[in-house]
């Protein structure tokens, strides 16, 4: 027994060791999951931009992907240990209200980045619309099929405020074009293994498909693997720019990737946080340009995330 | 109070040390690599936070208790918060969405109880069956959106204090002495100890064995109503995954309390402390930053190393 | 004398009891194809029907070394977690090596390594399996979040993808391993003695040790089985999707078990098939195609595949209450 | 006695999926007497007594209280007339305490509506408790107490009822002679006190010692009703079983004992027993008996390897064992344990899967099982043991006790077992079947097999055994030569002084 208990203290406390705390301003970055390469990019960008600018980050995660009840337990716990500034992604952006609130309570400055929060005071928003990044690389699909034929459209989660926007983006796009056929609208929840079976039951369904629609990368490149598996032939498009995305944009499986970029969101986030800690005038909204990722201009993408620089915040506004 | 509260039929005594082990090494653990930790707000931080998985489990120990399962009960929550939700949000009246919350977990408990006691399908099915059938409809009711625009006196219950106490905690310390009593000092408690422990003596003993069973599982649905008030409090605002995952938290919280999976062999207050132990866990680990993909593995070792030392115990 | 006679009435139901049961499922198979038929015009294409056994394989190949689990009476909550590490581990290996061999052997290792784990905690530590499976579960998943840090592994060689996504005369290849290891999982249950002692220890652990069977080594085994068939089901998923990410097994858990119920193998062990397994992977699968070619909202879906648990499993009960 | 009865069951008929288990079969019992039950397995007792105390209902048939006509719907009806019933198969909570137990059903209402007041339940549970003689603290739960003592709370809770009839299902079949005496005296004092006993029994000694009065069943009909003294066992037997049958089993001569076949050499272990010493010879059939909790069953697991032993050694044919069921099953060793039922059987099981399972090695060296080679033996088997079951394919839940008896000794023929330890072979199986397992005994040790039994009925160890040790909280306390083996000579040694 008593051996047992040792064993057990000497596990802890070895695990903990690892995370002594910097003594320097620390950030509390907050994202959804830790499966989705999305959020790992946003996590990355924070480390980068910390690193520049001599200042801690700690990462919390959900240990379930994107619960609620346990991300606002995890910014309570965060509260009592009063970080300097908090950077934040609401697992959902109407739930996580109370946390914000609870946030703002405790006086630390908090930064929202990626999904708009639907309450509470925030020093920024960092983010890129989903809107106009689904429009414009629906767009770019749609041209490419010569403003006709048959589409579908595989949206993530149901409810999340990423797929909302992108599915609108992609309707209204579709909406332009009259000779464009929406044949279905079916959540893949930005996972790859549904999108490649929902894809697939969809190919049984419908004989001709000339184009995809993916709200994310994950599900392109699900919809990507049924079309091969059936040997079938359709322009597909995700949303994100991921590694992934980039080398199938390389090898031309990939028609093109929405830039929605968590590495630069990270960044700028943890940039803002910093400013503000150091009483420097901050923006109170950096909104990424919508960037189609394609054969013409994926070059600079196709560098990992760890060893991309950091833009400043002023690079980000002027473009 | 009678004085056998605890006499040893309420208490397996080779159980008793895993989860009190578990849960003094680890305070001890955190309170010395941990500033934060041993103070009185981040004690009541993880107390308010353990509130709902409580609710949860004291019906789940008493229905385990009965050699059953509840697989359901995290689905219901949901289901139940966001009727009640939708509810309050569309009629604006409090009242009426609570007992909205209550009639929802009445009908899930019910629905269980018949579905086990008089049509003999085995808990874990019924309930794993169950348990589809409330995440569709939370799914359905809300096409995935979350509900929001509660109002404030909703929230009010799990944000306001009493003498200082936040009221979740003292709704949480109120739903244990009741099912506390409702264990050890009436009928239906004792009654639960022979579900588990011999249904022969009920049948013989002239008690519906079929009739306490519905009422156990009853029990579970009303809990998981009482649970979804606080968690739609607490969001301020019903969400269809909100409660995903929690009937197995609740699981093994009781576990590793130290309640066995057989023969009506339980421990309230076991419960209790297992509860507390996943929620001082979580909040340490939180506290010392952890790496995520650490804690995953730390609440799973959680579970195996409780259990470990009861079964240790065990064989002495 | 009545006994005789009641014992042959008896007999005859305990025969029947069985077929009633096989028959019930494919009965319900058969239902649903013609009901699917009827409804939508492409159910009945080759396509979609090699689609829908193609997904099947998937699920049954996860649930047929569950099933031999639960037929001792056990659970097994950790093969979807396995699934991940397994396949992220395999991954690695043949991103690394670039031998599809030794990811493979990797992949179906790693899931055996973990089966045996479980097996280990169970039997010689005596933790109930559904908590030590838990446990696991969560253990395997924080492994496997550390190790893949939220990136993903993807691009494998043809030959690989060639398990997943290949065909072999028209048919999917997952389907032939499916048929594969419905023989060898059903042999091996009715065929061997380490079968018919594996159905005794399910029936009654207790007599089964007493007469000389070797109870923690079998369970170590079977448990080391499922795990065995989790990490091979991670290599068909990962030759499909062509990438391993640390959420690939989510939700994969609970429809194995709600296949293996479905297809009537009892909780309470001793009884059951991994043939009944396949049907009831079958049922499933149908239905979620049906309700992916009609178009009906997916919500619908757990409510659903609820309701058929429910169903498969009342009808079981009655049918064994018509046997006594 | 010609007065009403106190209760009277008239033309009472039950009938269960396929069998039915009584037909209209009449019963009265008088204040006062104790009133024999009697009858083979499957006869058809349980289900009466069930009917009388209103777990089951009667198909047809009429119940009289005291010459009035009344109905018994459920047990609490059936309390009403003051019955009360202590089965066989105990019907204790293990987890409550034996208060509670004693009370189940009828706590006493606290202060507070819906409470229970468990002070009073525990006042009134000691009142009983000391009105039986029963010294202990009925706050200890029943999960800790040993088979006698549960039968003590069973039987304190039927008196808890105050009750006017009170069945008895076979209430000696788990205690020691002292406890029985216990028993007895308390029977005594009951019928004084006008209570009326119905005792269920398969021990013969008990039905002449104890009846005012016994009624035959067999096969669901009454077949007599008669007074002790119009009767002799034989013909009593002869009734139950519906053939002569000689239950003064005379031992046939055994072959010379041959060469030491098992032998246990200071035997020790944490399951409470120290220091055993014993050798069986093939051939013969040596006794090991004592008290109930003398440690027999004990010593028996732990030869077998089934519990640990802290020190000592076992040989098997002269070879040291390993101490593991494996090791020792197939070196040809087998336990026919206490309970067959949780022990022995996997009920849910075919007679055929039963009988197969622990040869499966010997019969499919290569691991490939065949199953109509598997039907094939069983059928031998069947045979054999002349099992009565139309096909191997039955559940053995269906069978009678005996023959599941029987299915578990053909589990070691089949295995071609060589050292049996028998424990209790003939708990709960009744005469027929007995004189039938005694002659299967007699079979195996013809055939060179070298038998070590249990049991608590002496007059079977002197009937049966060649030789007997006699065993004293945990030890081995004498060897009884065939010359001494007498009930005398078991009881001095067993007993403590």
């Amino acid at each position: 027994m008593k051996y047992l208990v040792i064993s057990l203290t000497a596990v802890l406390t070895a695990i903990f060791s690892g995370s002594a705390l910097a003594d320097g301003e620390t950030i509390a970055v907050f994202t959804k999951n830790q499966t989705n390469p999305y959020f790992q990019a946003v996590r990355v960008g924070t480390e980068t931009a910390a690193k520049t600018l001599g200042v801690k980050v700690i990462q919390y995660v959900p240990t379930k992907p994107d619960s609620i009840p346990e991300q606002l337990s995890q910014v309570e716990d965060v509260i009592v240990k009063k970080p300097n500034s908090i950077v934040f992604i609401p697992v959902d952006y109407k739930a996580l209200v109370p946390a914000v609130e609870k946030i703002n309570a405790a006086g630390i400055p908090v930064i929202n980045i990626t999904d708009r929060s639907a309450g509470g005071n925030f020093v920024a928003f960092v983010g890129a619309d989903d809107y106009s990044i689904g429009l414009s690389v629906a767009r770019r699909l749609l041209t490419a099929i010569g403003g006709k034929g048959n589409v579908v459209i595989l949206e993530g989660v149901k409810g999340s405020l990423t797929s909302t926007n992108r599915v609108r983006g992609f309707n209204d796009a579709i909406k332009e074009n009259p000779n464009v056929k929406l044949l279905a609208s079916q959540p893949a929840n930005f996972q790859r293994l549904n999108a490649l079976q929902v894809m697939e039951n969809l190919m049984q369904s419908f004989p001709s498909i000339d184009g995809v629609l993916a709200a994310n990368d994950p599900m392109a490149v699900g919809a990507i693997e049924a079309l091969d598996g059936a040997n079938r032939k359709a322009l597909v498009i995700g949303i994100n720019g991921s590694k992934e995305a980039v080398e199938l944009i390389k090898s031309g499986k990939l028609l093109a990737s929405g830039d929605f970029n968590g590495f630069i969101q990270g960044c700028i986030g943890t940039q803002i946080a910093v400013r503000n800690l150091r009483k420097q005038p901050t923006p109170n909204e950096v909104m990424l340009k919508p960037v189609v990722i394609d054969k013409t201009n994926f070059t600079p993408y196709d560098v990992p995330v760890e060893q991309r620089p950091c833009p400043t915040i002023e690079q980000i506004v002027s473009n | 109070m009678s004085p056998r509260v605890f006499s040893l039929a309420t208490l397996p005594i080779a159980r008793v040390p895993g989860v009190a082990i578990v849960l003094v090494v680890l305070c001890a653990v955190f309170g010395l690599t941990s500033s934060g930790f041993a103070t009185p707000a981040n004690i009541t931080n993880i107390l308010t936070q353990s509130t709902i998985l409580l609710l949860l489990a004291l019906p789940m120990t008493v229905i385990i208790m009965t050699e059953g399962l509840d697989l359901s009960i995290g689905a219901v929550l949901t289901f139940a918060s966001i009727v009640l939700a939708v509810t309050v949000v569309t009629t604006g009246s409090p009242t009426l969405a609570f007992l909205a919350a209550l009639a929802v977990g009445l009908c899930f408990g019910l629905g269980n109880g018949v579905l086990i006691a008089v049509f003999d399908i085995p808990p874990f099915i019924t309930t794993l069956g169950t348990l589809g059938i409330a995440q569709g409809l939370s799914l359905l009711v809300t096409d995935g959106q979350s509900v929001v625009g509660i109002p404030r006196s909703i929230e009010a219950i799990y944000s306001a204090t009493a003498a200082g106490i936040p009221l979740p905690i003292i709704i949480a310390a109120l739903a244990y002495f009741v099912t506390h009593v409702l264990l050890y000092h009436t009928r239906f408690g004792t009654y639960v100890f022979a579900l588990g422990g011999n249904r022969e003596a009920l049948r013989v003993a002239g008690i519906s064995v079929r009739g306490m069973l519905i009422r156990v599982y009853v029990f579970g649905g009303l809990m998981a109503g009482f649970a979804a008030l606080l968690m739609t409090a607490r969001l301020n605002s019903a969400h269809p995954t909100a409660g995903i995952g929690m009937e197995f938290d609740a699981i093994a919280a009781v576990a590793v309390g130290g309640t066995s999976f057989e023969r009506g062999n339980g421990w309230l207050l076991g419960t209790l402390l297992g509860v507390i132990a996943v929620g001082v866990l979580r909040n340490g680990l939180n506290l010392l930053a952890v790496p995520s993909s650490a804690q995953v593995a730390c609440i799973g070792a959680l579970v195996i190393v409780a259990l470990f030392i009861d079964g240790m115990r065990a064989e002495r | 004398m009545n006994i005789a006679a009641h014992s042959v009435i008896r007999s005859r139901f305990a025969l029947s009891r069985d077929v009633m049961q096989a028959l019930y499922r494919l009965l319900a198979v058969a239902l649903l194809c013609v009901m699917l038929a009827t409804l939508s015009d492409v159910f009945l294409t080759t396509n979609n029907i090699l689609n829908v056994l193609r997904q099947s394989a998937l699920l049954f190949l996860m649930a047929s070394g569950l099933t031999l689990v639960i037929l001792t009476a056990g659970l097994d909550l950790s093969i979807g977690a396995n699934v991940a590490l397994s396949a992220c581990l395999a991954a690695s290996v043949i991103k690394f090596t670039g031998s599809p061999l030794l990811g493979v052997a990797t992949g179906i290792g790693c899931g055996a390594m973990i089966g045996l784990a479980n097996g280990i905690l169970v039997t010689a530590l005596r933790i109930p399996s559904f908590i030590a499976t838990y446990g696991m579960m969560w253990m395997l998943t924080g492994v496997t979040y550390y190790y893949m840090a939220g990136e993903t592994i993807h691009g494998f060689p043809p030959e690989f993808r060639q398990l997943g996504s290949g065909y072999l005369f028209g048919v999917p290849m997952p389907v032939y391993v499916m048929v594969l290891f419905l023989l060898i999982g059903g042999l091996f249950a009715q065929r061997t003695i380490w079968g018919q002692q594996i159905y005794a220890i399910g029936a009654n652990p207790v007599a089964a040790r007493l007469s000389g069977v070797p109870v923690e080594r079998r369970l170590a085994l079977v448990y080391t089985v499922s795990g065995a068939m989790a990490g091979l089901a991670s290599l068909i998923i990962l030759a499909r999707i062509n990438s391993a990410q640390g959420d690939i097994g989510e939700d994969l858990t609970l429809p194995a078990v709600a296949a293996i119920l479905v297809g009537g193998t009892s909780l309470f062990g001793g009884s059951g098939t991994v043939a009944g397994t396949l049907i009831g992977a079958l049922i499933l699968t149908l239905v979620l195609n049906g309700m992916n070619l009609l178009q009906i909202n997916s919500s619908w879906q757990p409510l659903v595949t609820g309701v058929i648990v429910l169903l498969a499993v009342w009808i079981d009960t009655r049918a064994r209450r018509i046997g006594e | 006695m010609a007065d009403v009865p106190l209760f009277e069951l008239r033309g009472i008929s039950k009938e269960f999926p396929g069998v039915k288990a009584l037909d209209d079969v009449s019963f009265e019992i008088r204040a006062g007497e104790v009133h024999m039950l009697v009858g083979e397995n499957g006869a058809g007792k349980s289900t009466l007594m069930k009917i009388l105390c209103g777990a089951y209902h009667a198909d047809r048939g009429s119940f009289f209280h005291n010459g009035e006509p009344v109905t018994i719907h459920d047990a609490g009806a059936a309390r009403k007339f003051g019955i009360a019933v202590i089965f066989q198969d105990f019907t204790l909570v293990p987890y409550l305490d034996i208060a509670q137990n004693i009370f189940l059903g009828r706590e006493f209402p606290g202060r507070l509506p819906g409470l229970i007041d468990r002070r009073r339940i525990h006042a009134e549970a000691t009142r009983v408790l000391d009105m039986i003689g029963f010294d202990i603290d009925p706050g200890v739960p029943v999960h800790s107490l040993g088979v006698a003592q549960q039968q003590m709370v069973e039987i304190a809770k039927a008196l808890s009822q105050d009750a006017r009839i009170l069945v008895m299902d076979e209430p000696t079949a788990a205690l020691s002679d002292r406890e029985t005496e216990l028993l007895f005296a308390m029977i005594a004092r009951l019928k004084a006190k006008g209570v009326a006993i119905i005792y269920i029994s398969h021990r013969l000694s008990e039905v002449f010692a104890l009846g005012d009065r016994i009624t035959v069943l067999r096969d669901g009909h009454k077949i007599a009703d008669l007074l002790p003294a119009e009767t002799t066992p034989d013909q009593l037997v002869t009734l139950m079983v519906g053939r002569p049958v000689d239950t003064t089993y005379t031992r046939p001569s055994r072959p010379t004992p041959g060469a030491v076949a098992l032998e246990v050499k200071n035997l020790s272990g944490p399951s409470g027993f120290s220091d055993v010493n014993l050798t069986v010879r093939a051939g013969e059939i040596v006794g090991l008996c004592g008290l109930v909790g003398s440690g027999r069953t004990e010593v028996a697991r732990a030869i077998y390897g089934a519990d640990r032993v802290t020190s000592g050694e076992i040989r098997l044919f002269g070879e040291r064992i390993g101490g593991s069921v494996e090791d020792s099953t197939r070196r040809g060793m087998a336990l026919i344990p206490e309970n067959r039922k949780t022990q022995g059987l996997a009920l849910a099981r075919s007679v055929g899967d039963n009988i197969v399972l622990a040869g499966l090695r010997k019969l499919f060296p290569s691991g490939i099982f065949i199953p109509r080679r598997a039907a094939k033996a069983a059928r031998a088997i069947i045979q054999k043991l002349r099992i009565a079951t139309p096909s191997p394919r039955r559940a053995v839940a269906t069978l009678s006790g005996g023959n599941q008896q029987k299915v578990v000794i053909g589990k070691w023929l089949h295995a071609e077992a060589q050292v049996f330890i028998f424990d209790e072979p003939t708990r709960g199986i009744d005469v027929g079947a007995k004189a039938e397992i005694f002659r299967l005994l007699d079979g195996l040790v013809h055939n060179g097999a070298a038998i070590l039994m249990i049991s608590s009925e002496q007059i079977e160890i002197v009937h049966i055994c060649d030789r007997a040790y006699v065993m004293r909280s945990g030890r081995v306390v004498g060897e009884l030569p065939h010359s001494e083996l007498t009930e005398a000579n078991i009881v001095r040694l067993g007993i403590h002084q």
